[in-house]
């Protein structure tokens, strides 16, 4: 496969079939996720391939998905969930917070849960309400659950393989607004990154812009346009949620005095806020400006034909950086 | 295999998905060919005092308008115009008769796929399209026609709906026999949301407090891609035994017994005699919504053999071959569909963007002080575009 | 009222609250009197080669075991050594009918009350106090007796139960005819937990799967303060009618039923037969919990009455009628009772607080970097106290 | 009534027991709240004098709870829910976070919901699991939810009348290791303060020390041991998390030039991220020492034995505070 060129959807999928390839434990259940191959075709193909005990089609239940998955996880499966969009995983919150999250603690590391569930999160795609949220602050507020967020080809074929294979639940986001935005190389011969590891994805002097998800490639852009007015702008793809991989941005920060966070979700209580405050506090004396966030607005997530005034765009990201230069 | 004698006969033998025209226990009025037929526990009555054909020929007019509406509808997603829509193709008598049931003072909790129901609440159907444009995510006043806002999150509704009804009774608007008071409530809700534990806590809820609501489920045989067999291995309608209410199936591609079973529940309801599940047996005759493809997970030949029971064609016949409406008949609601298309059409294309701020309203009853610094600043950030256009970066042409 | 034709009878009329004893349709082998008697599809049968006396006086000594498990946590809870304790007083027949029709190989998801269950599994009952007193969440190995952590949160373990059964199936561990590979699941829940979603999603995934799974209900009369009126309005044991499967009534307090039943349904389960679910018809003879105070919501006639059919007062009435047991045998079961009353009460006692530090431990597979600087902080942070004890603030005195 | 010593559950109790007489559409809905009285007691009567159709009894299933009372308030009543235990509001996250938050958005206003969600939450009572949490950030992170947590009797008794009086959905949370703990003289010719303000309930030069809830009298307790050594430190008492009320915040910080913000939810995207977030934007230039944080680890709430070492105490809101002065 070495050189073949693919989308995050794409990658996804043959991520997911290695992983069922290696390792005849991996289960993949939810909504559509069979013949139909999920409504973003991450499973496409899948069912065909390894039968309907290993790619199940549940009921329409999240509730009933999740809490299934921790009694097969429990009998030494590893199913991978897919929530068929991110405003649809609150009906399995209760199993999720309160059975997959405590699981190992409560039973003092006897009963592992190894579950991957898969969450298409973010908006930009024009959908109507419950299919744009940015549910990850809450999934990282809770202990014992660990929380990805992939931004390109490379990192989802990589990431849902290691998700997979780690012991602990894994709450993984995939920007649904990316599946099909841009291509990549995957190369199967180059070992991967660590799975809870952050990246620097851009090296920059002047500033540092922390993103994940959808808004990697936002701030990829704003790091591009500022560096035609001669800024210079690092950023970071935080790839790990929870835990944060802070070193790289303390780092970072400490080098440049000033950070931005960027996502889609809330600002308030977004991941921009506990960003903000570990950095205020390692890195206090090297701050020239307070770290300042560009989010969602703290309203419901509007209407999807005024989506792009919501979601944090590269102007926004712009405008942040001039007020981190304001101070 | 041993049997097990003491736990009764396998159930999902007995009733097993094998009846696929929707068994025996199936209550039809109108068959497909368009013969009206006897059923020993309901019939078809439009009213004291009200003419049997001209309700017949109204509730043709609603089905052919209501398939219209999503006829324009879906021409209008393929064009751009939409962002989504979910069509009812095929669930238009399910719809109708179920609309036609009610009395001004019930009210109806829907999904996002009631738009004859819709209809018959005297919505203009272009308020539905909204939500669909990404303009809004409800355009109408659901105390208005007693029609709630559309609901995405599968089964949600059906919570509100026993709410609504709970509330209901403690108005005393329940068994008090004055035909303008009593009042029902309408559950909307699909096949597929049968499973969600949402959709069974409202029937633990409406039986516990016997509760004045219908549960009106469109069997339509999807969910998506998965089909009823999926979400129950005996028909649906018998869910309700568990609970302690009754459940009924009805041809749900047969207008006049939806209509009656409707009423009847509805009634049930009204005095007093708590909740009821209907279970409209039907089809979905189109994709689960305009992004959908089902060409890949179902056979042709089952929509081939579903289409010989349209529920439009069979009240067309019935018409026609008992000369209860002529020609002119059938042109005028010709002729009114194309306008309502016009108005659809023109309307939708017409429905302006929300102003960006508006994003900021109604979150809360008043605006709170943090939102309004978030607005503020907001505001104040694209006015710099407005002063400075063209001088920082390309953003600037928004 | 008008009736109206079509729905069937008032199921809540036909099968009403009134059957305070169980009704007809209870399952019952031995009565409160003590009397053997027949049932036309279930009998007592303890296995070829087992001698049935032999195994009653096992079911006797385990029910009064378990009562003193019972007791003296409950003892040990008023002298402020378990923070609290759900008690089972009445409930020994049911979860000792229910542990023992077990093979090693099946699984149990209990609530937080199966400590009858617990016993059959031959768990220590030390190990159950742990959670009550606070020193852990569930202190024994769930694979080890395949015996899963309490469960706190109403209903969540049913789920597990049938995602395990999903596993079992695909371990091919069904139907096989190898008597010690072929596994059933049983998912414990209480009347009240009945209401909760995630029980009635269980039923669904589990009908949809044919799913090798018991659901097994301690119908005990009370959720709390809230009878079984309030959660449903017909006999529970009908619930899976609406799903599909076979429910059946047993006497909860009938040590004989509930084994027969419960080995019928697991073996129903373990031959790819499916679901069935069990409502063990019994009553909560004690409180909720230690920090209830039953007098405030219901009658102690009520209570009066059940005394008249407790679950060890009848098998020792037929043990002794029948010639069954003798005098030694009730004082060596009394006499080890009293030595378990012994080892709990030490082993309590003697149950070291955690470590603070242990609070880090196991939130995941391997301690993160994170959690690991938390914890190095914490503990820099109590040692402190160590060196400069009294120096600062009154906490020094930790 | 005016003179009358009561307790935290008694104040709550008096508080819905005049809302119910104010408003005949006030209705009490929870699991036990009717002849039980609720297991704290806190509806206590209420059925008795209010009848059953208003002090409501209602199945085990709080999405059911929840999702019933949102239609309660749609026909024109004003649900009050209880939830048993902080653990126990999951199942109805869902209704929670995209019904009753949302409707009153969707519709454009047209469609209030009046509804208070009432949780006893946080720990301190020796519980089993489940029964100490503090899920407040969820539900603040939430737009179109109100939350707030009282601190006393006195508070309790008014803004339980408030939030019911109130046209948003409440989220209100009320300590219960308080319930019981202290008694306040409840005086009801007072007016009382509005609803969504916090507090400084001691006043101090040195630092601010921010809480809220259960840990309001754990910061003044460490106020009153730091004024023994001679460090005055200011108390604010938040009662509103969403929306916060920032000012009398920025007032003190800026005065002081330090905070600490105590709560016993886990740090890590806990209130205490958002408000040194906050503080750190809008006071940058008075703050002596970053914004640090006093909460529950980032672990499951752990066995109830070593619960006073999860929770933030006295001494370890002290060593806070040394810390802050370390900088
Ligand atoms: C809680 C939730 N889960 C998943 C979805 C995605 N979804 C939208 S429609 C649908 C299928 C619904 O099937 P059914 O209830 O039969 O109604 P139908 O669409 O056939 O009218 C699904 C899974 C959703 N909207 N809400
Ligand atoms: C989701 C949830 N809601 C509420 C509670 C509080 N609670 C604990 S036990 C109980 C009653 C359970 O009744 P039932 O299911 O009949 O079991 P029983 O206690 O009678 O054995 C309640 C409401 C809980 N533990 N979990
Ligand atoms: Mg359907
Ligand atoms: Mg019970």
């Amino acid at each position: 496969m070495s050189g073949q060129k693919v989308t995050l959807a794409k990658a996804l999928n043959m991520g997911l079939r290695k992983a069922m390839e290696d390792d005849p434990k991996v289960l993949v259940m939810g909504e559509d996720v069979g013949k139909l191959g999920g409504v973003f075709r991450i499973t496409d193909g899948l069912q065909k391939d390894f039968g309907e005990d290993r790619v199940i089609d549940s009921p329409l239940a999240e509730s009933g998905i999740v809490g299934t998955a921790v009694g097969m996880a429990l009998r030494g499966y590893r199913p991978v969930v897919e929530i068929q969009f991110d405003g649809f995983v609150y009906p399995a919150y209760d199993q999720i917070v309160c059975q997959v999250a405590k699981m190992h603690y409560r039973s003092q590391g006897r009963s592992k849960m190894p579950m991957v569930i898969r969450i298409p999160f973010g908006g930009g795609i024009g959908a109507v309400e419950h299919h744009s949220e940015s549910p990850e602050a809450q999934f990282a507020h809770t202990p014992g659950l660990k929380v990805v967020a992939c931004s390109n080809p490379v990192d989802g074929y990589w990431m849902i393989q290691q998700a997979i294979a780690c012991d602990d639940p894994v709450i993984f986001l995939e920007p649904k607004r990316q599946y099909h935005a841009d291509k990549a190389e995957l190369d199967d011969s180059e070992a991967p990154e660590p799975l809870f590891a952050s990246r620097v994805v851009r090296r920059g002097a002047d500033a540092t812009l922390l993103a994940y998800g959808p808004t990697v490639k936002t701030a990829l852009n704003a790091a591009a346009a500022a560096a035609d007015e001669g800024r210079s702008l690092e950023v970071i793809d935080l790839r790990t949620l929870s835990p944060l991989d802070m070193a790289p941005v303390y780092e970072s920060v400490r080098r440049t005095g000033r950070a931005v966070v960027v996502h889609e979700a809330h600002v308030n209580l977004g991941l921009g806020a506990e960003l903000s405050a570990r950095i205020t506090e390692e890195c206090f004396y090297s701050l020239e400006a307070p770290v300042l966030r560009v989010g969602g607005f703290d309203t419901p997530y509007p209407p999807s034909r005024i989506e792009e005034e919501f979601l944090p765009d590269l102007d926004r990201v712009l405008d942040a950086v001039d007020r981190s230069f304001g101070f | 295999m041993t049997q097990h004698p003491g736990f009764g006969p396998d159930l999902a033998e007995v009733f097993g998905p094998a009846a696929q025209d929707g068994g025996p226990e199936l209550i039809q009025l109108l068959t497909p060919e368009g013969e009206r037929v006897e059923h020993h526990d309901f019939r078809f009555d439009p009213g004291a005092g009200v003419d049997e054909a001209e309700t017949i020929r109204g509730f043709y007019r609603d089905m052919v308008l209501t398939r219209r509406i999503d006829t324009e509808a879906t021409a209008l997603q393929r064009h751009g115009e939409l962002g989504i829509w979910a069509q009812l193709l095929g669930q238009e008598a399910a719809q109708v008769g179920a609309g036609r049931a009610l009395r001004p003072q019930d009210y109806v909790f829907p999904t996002y796929r009631e738009h004859g129901v819709a209809w018959c609440r005297g919505l203009d159907p272009l308020k539905l399209l909204g939500l669909f444009r990404g303009v809004d995510q409800g355009s109408w006043d659901p105390a208005e026609r007693n029609f709630g806002l559309y609901t995405i999150v599968i089964g949600a509704q059906t919570l509100h709906a026993v709410g609504y009804a709970m509330g209901v009774q403690r108005d005393g608007a329940v068994g008090t026999g004055e035909p303008d008071r009593d009042t029902a409530v309408v559950a909307h809700f699909g096949d597929g949301a049968s499973s969600q534990g949402d959709v069974n806590e409202a029937f633990i809820f409406a039986a516990s407090y016997n509760a004045p609501v219908v549960f009106f489920c469109q069997n339509n045989q999807w969910a998506i891609s998965e089909p009823i067999e999926r979400q129950t291995r005996i028909p649906l309608y018998q869910r309700a035994l568990g609970f302690g209410f009754p459940g009924v199936r009805v041809d749900g591609n047969d207008v006049l017994a939806t209509y009656a079973v409707t009423q009847a529940a509805l009634q049930r309801a009204r005095e007093g005699q708590g909740p009821t599940l209907i279970e409209a047996y039907t089809y979905r005759m189109g994709a689960h919504t305009t992004t959908d493809d089902p060409t890949r997970y179902r056979l042709s030949e089952d929509v081939e053999r579903w289409k010989l029971r349209d529920p439009i064609a069979r009240v067309q016949v019935y018409l026609k071959r008992n000369g209860l409406a002529d020609e002119a008949f059938f042109a005028a609601v010709a002729q009114e569909a194309d306008e309502l298309g016009v108005h659809l059409r023109e309307g939708c294309k017409a429905m302006p963007d929300p102003a960006p701020l508006s994003m900021f309203d109604h979150v809360y009853s008043e605006l709170t002080d943090e939102l309004t610094a978030q607005r503020d600043g907001y505001a104040a950030y694209l006015d710099t575009f407005e002063v400075s256009a063209g001088s920082t970066t390309e953003g600037a042409a928004r």
